[in-house]
């Protein structure tokens, strides 16, 4: 084919529209446009740094006059007495402790919701709830803590009688309410993101809505759901003023959520709010309580990210 | 194949139909009560809330007295004017900037390693917990650069906090537009500037809107990083105005004015040795809470009316 | 609006940006904030009280960026060489008492009155984790558990507290519930039978109703003395009576009319504010001595190396500075 | 088109359906289906094909506010599947579906197949076995995969994802097959293999294919229903109305003239 | 099929063209575009019509890795519009498409229309004015629309919007206008429109049209070229290509037996 193309003389090339000829200035232009916003993403980059070189140039006046060795091993936290220790194993224990109740309350109940609310509800339910539910998002978190502590806890009492005022228990749940929300609704994102002819294909087997739901629609959502799990680990361990109000302030070593303790958030808002000089060691002390609730969120943050990346190669 | 064995046992398989229903049943009932356990604690705490602190929340005075040392004085204008004043800088300084890294991260990114770090970068400070902001302002605004504990830090601080809302909401908004009518401006000869500014920007302002009414209605019920700051005081007075009737009719003294906000008064009252002071705290969590909703509401009711607005097909 | 009559700026007494730049003690805090919001009232100058504690109000005040700094505490020497070093001069001056209240649950009907000795057996740094029983600290008393709850460790009450009761400033077992919110005490206290707290006098006057207070007394076999107006202002309510300090830059006074305006305000028409938020004022005898300590701009501390000391005389302090 | 020697295995009957926006997508339709025969599906798109054929599991019942009027009648019960006191699960247990696109589950093969058992509540192991093998031999699956039952099914090829649909369909022993448009997601070599297979299994199954390559329809059918804007226009053996269609909108469509 | 009477407007040389993921989707592509012709590009799914359509504007430009290989000349100044040197937005300006799923912007009709020429820097209210009912007009739009042009494009029928569509491509008085599969998403009747509008547009402007409907290409088009696994097979007058086909697999795929 293809043999008769008429010979043309190569012509000029001219410029189609006057505005061609700006050609260069708008690639300038283009240019300075594009720099700005890589600059605005690259505060994303700048504030995360701040963020560790504020905590680790603290903490390295810290681990001046503590052992990282003492550190973590220590079985005590009492940096501003007299007979200090620097052990912040009481602060992670009380941490994890809360973080565990909060989620062994929140998973259950968030995972519940997200698939009711996917799969059970209808439309119009759906899509009055859950802006709702993000709500809570929005209420003041010392507000949560005064719940916690004047009501969730005397209602525990009423249970356990023998729960002290000041417990891991009721604000555990509390925030465990607080993070619901998150679970529920990235969960509810993920289940919404499984293909509807993933879900008619179930029904058209004669499946039953539970049916389709629990083996087919969360299997098939499940690094998203992990993913949701992940991301309220690290609103549970980061919650401060619930904690703060609720839970005792008592760095005590222990995992039983019946006692009083102490977590490294409360620890740290607890310092700020007192009478604490700058540059002073229990001032230094906050920032490497910081620095390891930093690793600890980071952490699950890392994990969720992957986890998420690979939910999203699923389709 | 082909027998009708659904037929013959027709008996057997709707008794099996009937038990395997009674199951969805009882999982519709198990998550409505889930449900209805969250709403009735939002419910719970905010009509305590308002039952508390009913004889504040209906008064004028209130919202015009400085906080004073007499419960039945005490006001929230300082509060009110300093969450405005803070919320004006959190705004200014976490919207364009977030904005315009979702547009790079979205529009302009190339697919790199450079890449993946800012995106890791930003999913993580989603969920960097607020305390932790508390600390960088401490160690940064406050001691660093010497801004003290004024509007400017807090402002700042709680705008980095929302930085990352910001970017995640807008990046959505942003997906949202069909690559058909990107190609289709790029089609006609629109630059990368063009299709940015003319279409991805403007067909997402709706949803960046929404998400930054999120953020801030975040920023605004935020406690820890505002205190780690050293934010309690007493405030009696209201900090410079940003306009004056005088050229140049714009001034930023208040910037580095100390400055009290809604929740940081609502703390300072529960901790006042005298439990009338707890009506105005319950009255201030109250309009927290108020003010919350009434943000996301607008948000949602905003992102409802986009979605009906613009169906992209 | 409304507020413009009482608050704000109409016709300043003093320059329109005047500003009176406090911070610090939380302890202090509540009487400076009704001098300030009467202060305001009355000549329409703005003032800023802070609650950054006692360290952290000197902090500032030592870099020159308060007026006045409060205190629960006497300054430190070495915060007197920080203020030396930036060229600042302070007038130290008592303002009022604080009486720091041992509480108990209204149901324990056996410790209401205890003595220092006891004090320090259940506080002390060696009670941490071994003292976890009320007959532990007096076999009369019933086998019941321990529940401890103070002021956090870097508060100025907790410094005063472990000085007068244990001997040594920030000698205090760990083991107990601690917060800076005074009323998360309370609530402690007043919901555990076996509870036993201390704070400020204040606290324990508007929350009587959910607590008792213990009497307490400096050595066995004396009386013990309930903290009120009367028992600390005979100095009979020891060791746990404090005075409470305002530090007033002494070029502020000199230089800065509306500070000076502030500082006569508080010693001349404080009396009743004091009263007001609970706590207690100097005698009158004391109050005269500290209004002429002040006209006459002495400055200095009356405390030796800057080191507290327990039921020290008002009179003594302040004829120390010369 | 009535013949003495067909059974009808089910049928339309004055059978209308409306979305829950109120769009009136079929009208009046009388279709049956022979027992053990092929009826194809045709028809510009949007016509109603999918519509019509989703009808006949009560697939619609999925989505709020869609409205069925008139019946669907299943022979020999004489059922009107569409009655509100016939459960659709009772319906879908009887009549399986394909779709265009392959929607295996997130599952191993083997858990693929054996789905619409395990819903039924067979828990025997062996039963299990046995019905996965049969199925995945009547998909023309088993060569192929029996050595890895285990794997993911995402793992397939697009066109095995689709046989394995096919054999998760017959898995069950449905008394009738439904597929929409079972291979426009497929290469052509695939395609054929679907066809092969299709043409397998008639003669065995009641089966009504959706497709818009009239091709296919011609390749693969015994009977032929053609549809035009919500109407069902013509029905007739396959032959009779690819040579000599009744109705002239058959005719332009079949000749191109429509598309 | 050699004519002296046609001009080449565009061509193809040699051209080869890769995706990012390395697939080598179009192979020695040689393929000329007559002025004032309409070419159709016909072939199964996935042989690469799209592709090359697509490249002809460099479209792929916009996602970053893929690659050219050969040249695209446009006559009458012999320029390669694959060329580095060539700014992609200069040949888009020179060439305009039209996409499968109507995809007019969120803005008011007018809008629509004058978007091209905004682009361009026009500022004159009158010229923009008549430009857009030039075009409207053109794109037999504008009795529909004349009294609503500020209405919002999303409120038109699928049909309407793809004529918006065409209406914004020939404002701006493109040499070459390319189709992509214009009339796949749209019900017959808007096909027609669409048919009956590319036919009135014969003879004034080259056009390239992606179709997966035979009879659409051998209703519009004057020349086919038919594509099979990123291979061009044959290229010919329509009716020679339809009637008979040179190639085995042409005529495999025009008689139905692959697709
Ligand atoms: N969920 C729905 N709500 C409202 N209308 C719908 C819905 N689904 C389809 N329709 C409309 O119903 C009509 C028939 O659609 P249907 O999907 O049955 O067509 P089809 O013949 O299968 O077409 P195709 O060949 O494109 O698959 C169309 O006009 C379509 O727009
Ligand atoms: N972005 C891409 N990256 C990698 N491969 C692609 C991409 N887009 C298309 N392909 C592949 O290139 C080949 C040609 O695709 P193209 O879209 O051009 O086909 P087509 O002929 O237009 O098919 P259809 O009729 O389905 O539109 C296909 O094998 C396809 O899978
Ligand atoms: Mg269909
Ligand atoms: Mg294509």
């Amino acid at each position: 084919m293809n043999t008769a193309t008429q010979v043309q003389e190569p012509s000029q090339r001219t410029t189609i529209s006057p505005r061609l000829a700006k050609n260069y200035r708008r690639n300038i232009t283009e240019r300075i446009i594009e720099f700005l916003l890589m600059l605005c993403a690259l505060s994303a980059v700048f504030t995360t740094i701040a963020i560790v070189v504020i905590l680790v140039y603290e903490s390295y006046s810290f681990f001046e006059h503590v052992s990282v060795f003492d550190f973590l091993t220590d079985p005590q936290w009492t940096p501003l007495f007299e007979d200090a220790h620097y052990g912040i194993m009481p602060l992670v224990s009380g941490t994890l402790t809360i973080s565990f109740v909060a989620l062994a309350f929140a998973v259950p109940v968030g995972t519940i919701a997200a698939i009711y609310l996917s799969e059970f509800a209808s439309h119009k339910t759906r899509e009055t709830v859950k802006p709702i539910l993000e709500l809570l998002a929005g209420v003041p978190t010392i507000a949560f803590g005064y719940f916690a502590l004047l009501l969730v806890t005397p209602l525990l009492q009423m249970v356990f009688p023998d729960l002290p005022t000041f417990n891991m228990l009721g604000p555990g749940i509390v925030i465990g309410i607080m993070v619901v929300p998150y679970i529920a609704s990235v969960s509810e994102d993920a289940m919404r993101a499984v293909p509807m002819s993933m879900r008619e294909g179930a029904y058209a087997m004669g499946a039953t809505r539970f049916q389709t739901a629990m083996r087919v629609v969360t299997p098939a959502a499940i690094s998203g759901i992990v993913a949701a799990y992940i991301l309220a680990i690290s609103r549970a361990i980061g919650e401060t003023m619930v904690v703060a109000i609720a839970a005792g302030q008592q760095p005590n070593l222990t995992f039983n959520p019946m006692d009083s303790a102490a977590t490294i958030t409360a620890y740290i808002v607890q310092v700020a709010m007192g009478d604490l000089p700058h540059g002073s060691i229990g001032y230094q002390s906050i920032f490497a309580a910081g620095l390891v609730l930093m690793l600890m969120t980071l952490f699950f943050n890392v994990l969720g990210h992957f986890t998420r990346k690979k939910f999203r190669e699923a389709y | 194949m082909g027998t009708a064995s659904t037929l013959e046992n027709i008996d057997a398989v709707r008794a099996m139909i009937k038990r395997a229903k009674l199951k969805d049943h009882i999982f519709g009932l198990v998550g409505l009560v889930c449900i209805m356990l969250i709403l009735l604690t939002l419910l719970i705490l905010f009509v305590d809330l308002v039952v508390d602190g009913y004889p504040k929340l209906f008064s004028a005075d209130f919202y015009s007295n400085f906080p004073s040392r007499r419960a039945a004085k005490a006001g929230l204008l300082s509060a009110l004017v300093g969450s405005s004043l803070v919320m004006l800088v959190t705004f200014v300084s976490a919207v364009p900037m977030g904005v315009g890294a979702a547009i790079y991260l979205e529009e302009y990114a190339p697919k790199n390693w450079f890449t993946e770090i800012i995106e890791v970068n930003v999913t993580n400070l989603a969920a960097v917990p607020s305390i932790i902001y508390g600390l960088l302002a401490l160690g940064l605004f406050v001691y660093t650069l010497d801004f003290g504990n004024s509007i400017l830090t807090a402002g700042l601080t709680l705008g980095l906090l929302i930085l990352p809302v910001v970017i995640v909401a807008t990046r959505e908004a942003i997906r949202a537009i069909p690559i058909a009518i990107r190609e289709a401006a790029y089609a006609v000869g629109a630059t990368k500037g063009q299709v940015v500014g003319q279409h991805v920007v403007r067909y997402s302002a709706g949803g960046i809107l929404t998400g930054v009414i999120i953020g801030m209605a975040r920023a605004i019920g935020e406690t820890a990083p505002v205190i780690t700051i050293g934010a309690l005081t007493f405030i009696a007075f209201l900090p410079e105005s940003p306009v004056s009737s005088t050229p140049p009719f714009i001034n930023f003294e208040w910037l580095t004015s100390g400055f009290t906000v809604l929740p940081i008064q609502m703390f300072s009252w529960l901790s006042r040795p005298s439990s009338s002071f707890h009506v105005n705290a319950a009255a201030a969590g109250a309009i927290i809470i108020l003010v919350t909703l009434l943000m996301n509401g607008i948000a949602i009711k905003m992102r409802y009316n986009i979605r009906k607005k613009i169906k992209w097909q | 609006s409304k507020s413009d009559d009482s608050n704000t700026v109409e016709e300043p007494m003093f320059e329109p940006n005047a500003i009176v730049t406090i911070d610090g003690s939380s302890t202090v805090f509540p009487v400076t904030e009704a001098v300030a919001e009467e202060f305001q009232i009355a000549t329409k100058t703005k003032v800023t009280v802070g609650i950054s504690g006692t360290g952290g109000g000197f902090k500032k005040f030592c870099r020159g960026e308060t007026d006045i700094s409060g205190a629960s505490r006497p300054i430190k020497q070495k915060e007197i060489d920080k203020c030396k070093e930036a060229g600042i001069e302070f007038i130290e001056l008592p303002v009022a008492f604080d009486a720091l209240t041992v509480v108990i649950n209204p149901a324990n009907d056996f410790a209401k009155e205890m003595t220092v000795a006891e004090l320090k057996t259940i506080w002390g740094p060696e009670a941490q984790e071994n003292i976890t029983s009320w007959n532990q600290v007096n076999p009369d008393w019933p086998d019941q558990p321990l529940k401890l709850f103070g002021p956090g460790a870097d508060s100025g009450t907790f410094d005063y507290f472990t000085e007068a009761i244990i001997g040594k400033s920030k000698s205090s077992r760990g083991d107990f519930t601690a917060s800076e919110d005074d009323n998360v005490l309370v609530t402690g206290v007043a919901g555990d039978k076996g509870g036993i707290g201390y704070f400020g006098y204040a606290y324990y006057e508007e929350n009587k109703d959910k607590l008792t207070a213990v009497a307490v007394s400096e050595e066995a076999g004396k009386a013990g003395v309930l903290p009120s107006k009367a028992s600390i202002e005979d100095g009979t309510y020891q060791p746990l009576a404090r005075p409470i300090f305002i530090y007033v830059k002494k070029s502020a006074a000199q230089e800065k009319a509306h500070v000076k305006a502030f500082v006569d305000y508080y010693l001349e028409q404080g009396r009743p504010l004091i009263e007001e938020v609970k706590y207690v004022p100097l005698p009158a005898e004391d109050q005269d001595a500290v209004i002429a300590h002040w006209k006459a701009l002495k400055a200095g501390t009356g405390f030796i190396e800057g080191k507290a000391e327990v039921g020290v005389k008002i009179k003594d302090l302040l004829d120390r500075v010369q | 088109m009535a013949n003495a020697d067909l059974t009808t295995k089910a049928e339309a009957r004055d059978f209308n359906f409306f979305y829950s926006n109120g769009h009136h997508a079929l009208k009046n339709i009388n279709l049956p289906l022979y027992e053990n025969k092929i009826t194809a599906l045709i028809g510009p798109s949007g016509c109603g094909k999918s519509t019509l054929l989703r009808s006949f599991n009560r697939m619609h019942d999925l989505y709020p506010g869609n409205r069925y009027e008139g019946e669907i009648v299943m022979h020999p019960d004489n059922t009107n599947i569409l009655d509100a006191n016939v459960d659709p699960i009772e319906v879908r247990m009887r009549i399986s579906m394909v779709f265009q696109k392959p929607n295996p589950f997130p599952k191993s093969i083997f858990e693929n197949v054996a789905y619409g058992l395990r819903v039924r509540g067979e828990k025997n192991k062996r039963l299990l076995a046995d019905k996965v093998e049969e199925a995945l031999k009547g998909a023309a699956l088993w060569d192929e995969v029996k050595d890895r039952l285990q794997d993911l099914a995402f793992n397939l090829s697009g066109g095995q994802q689709q046989r394995l649909c096919i054999a998760r369909a017959l898995a069950t022993d449905p008394e009738i097959m439904l597929f929409d448009e079972p291979t426009s997601a497929l290469d052509p070599i695939a395609t054929a293999n679907i066809e092969e297979l299709m043409n397998d299994l008639r003669g065995k199954l009641t089966m009504l294919v959706v497709t818009h390559n009239m091709q296919q329809a011609a390749r693969v059918s015994d009977y032929t229903a053609y549809m035009y804007l919500g109407d069902l226009i013509e029905h007739d053996k396959t032959g009779d109305i690819f040579i000599k269609p009744k109705d002239k909108r058959t005719e332009d469509y079949i000749t191109g003239r429509i598309s």
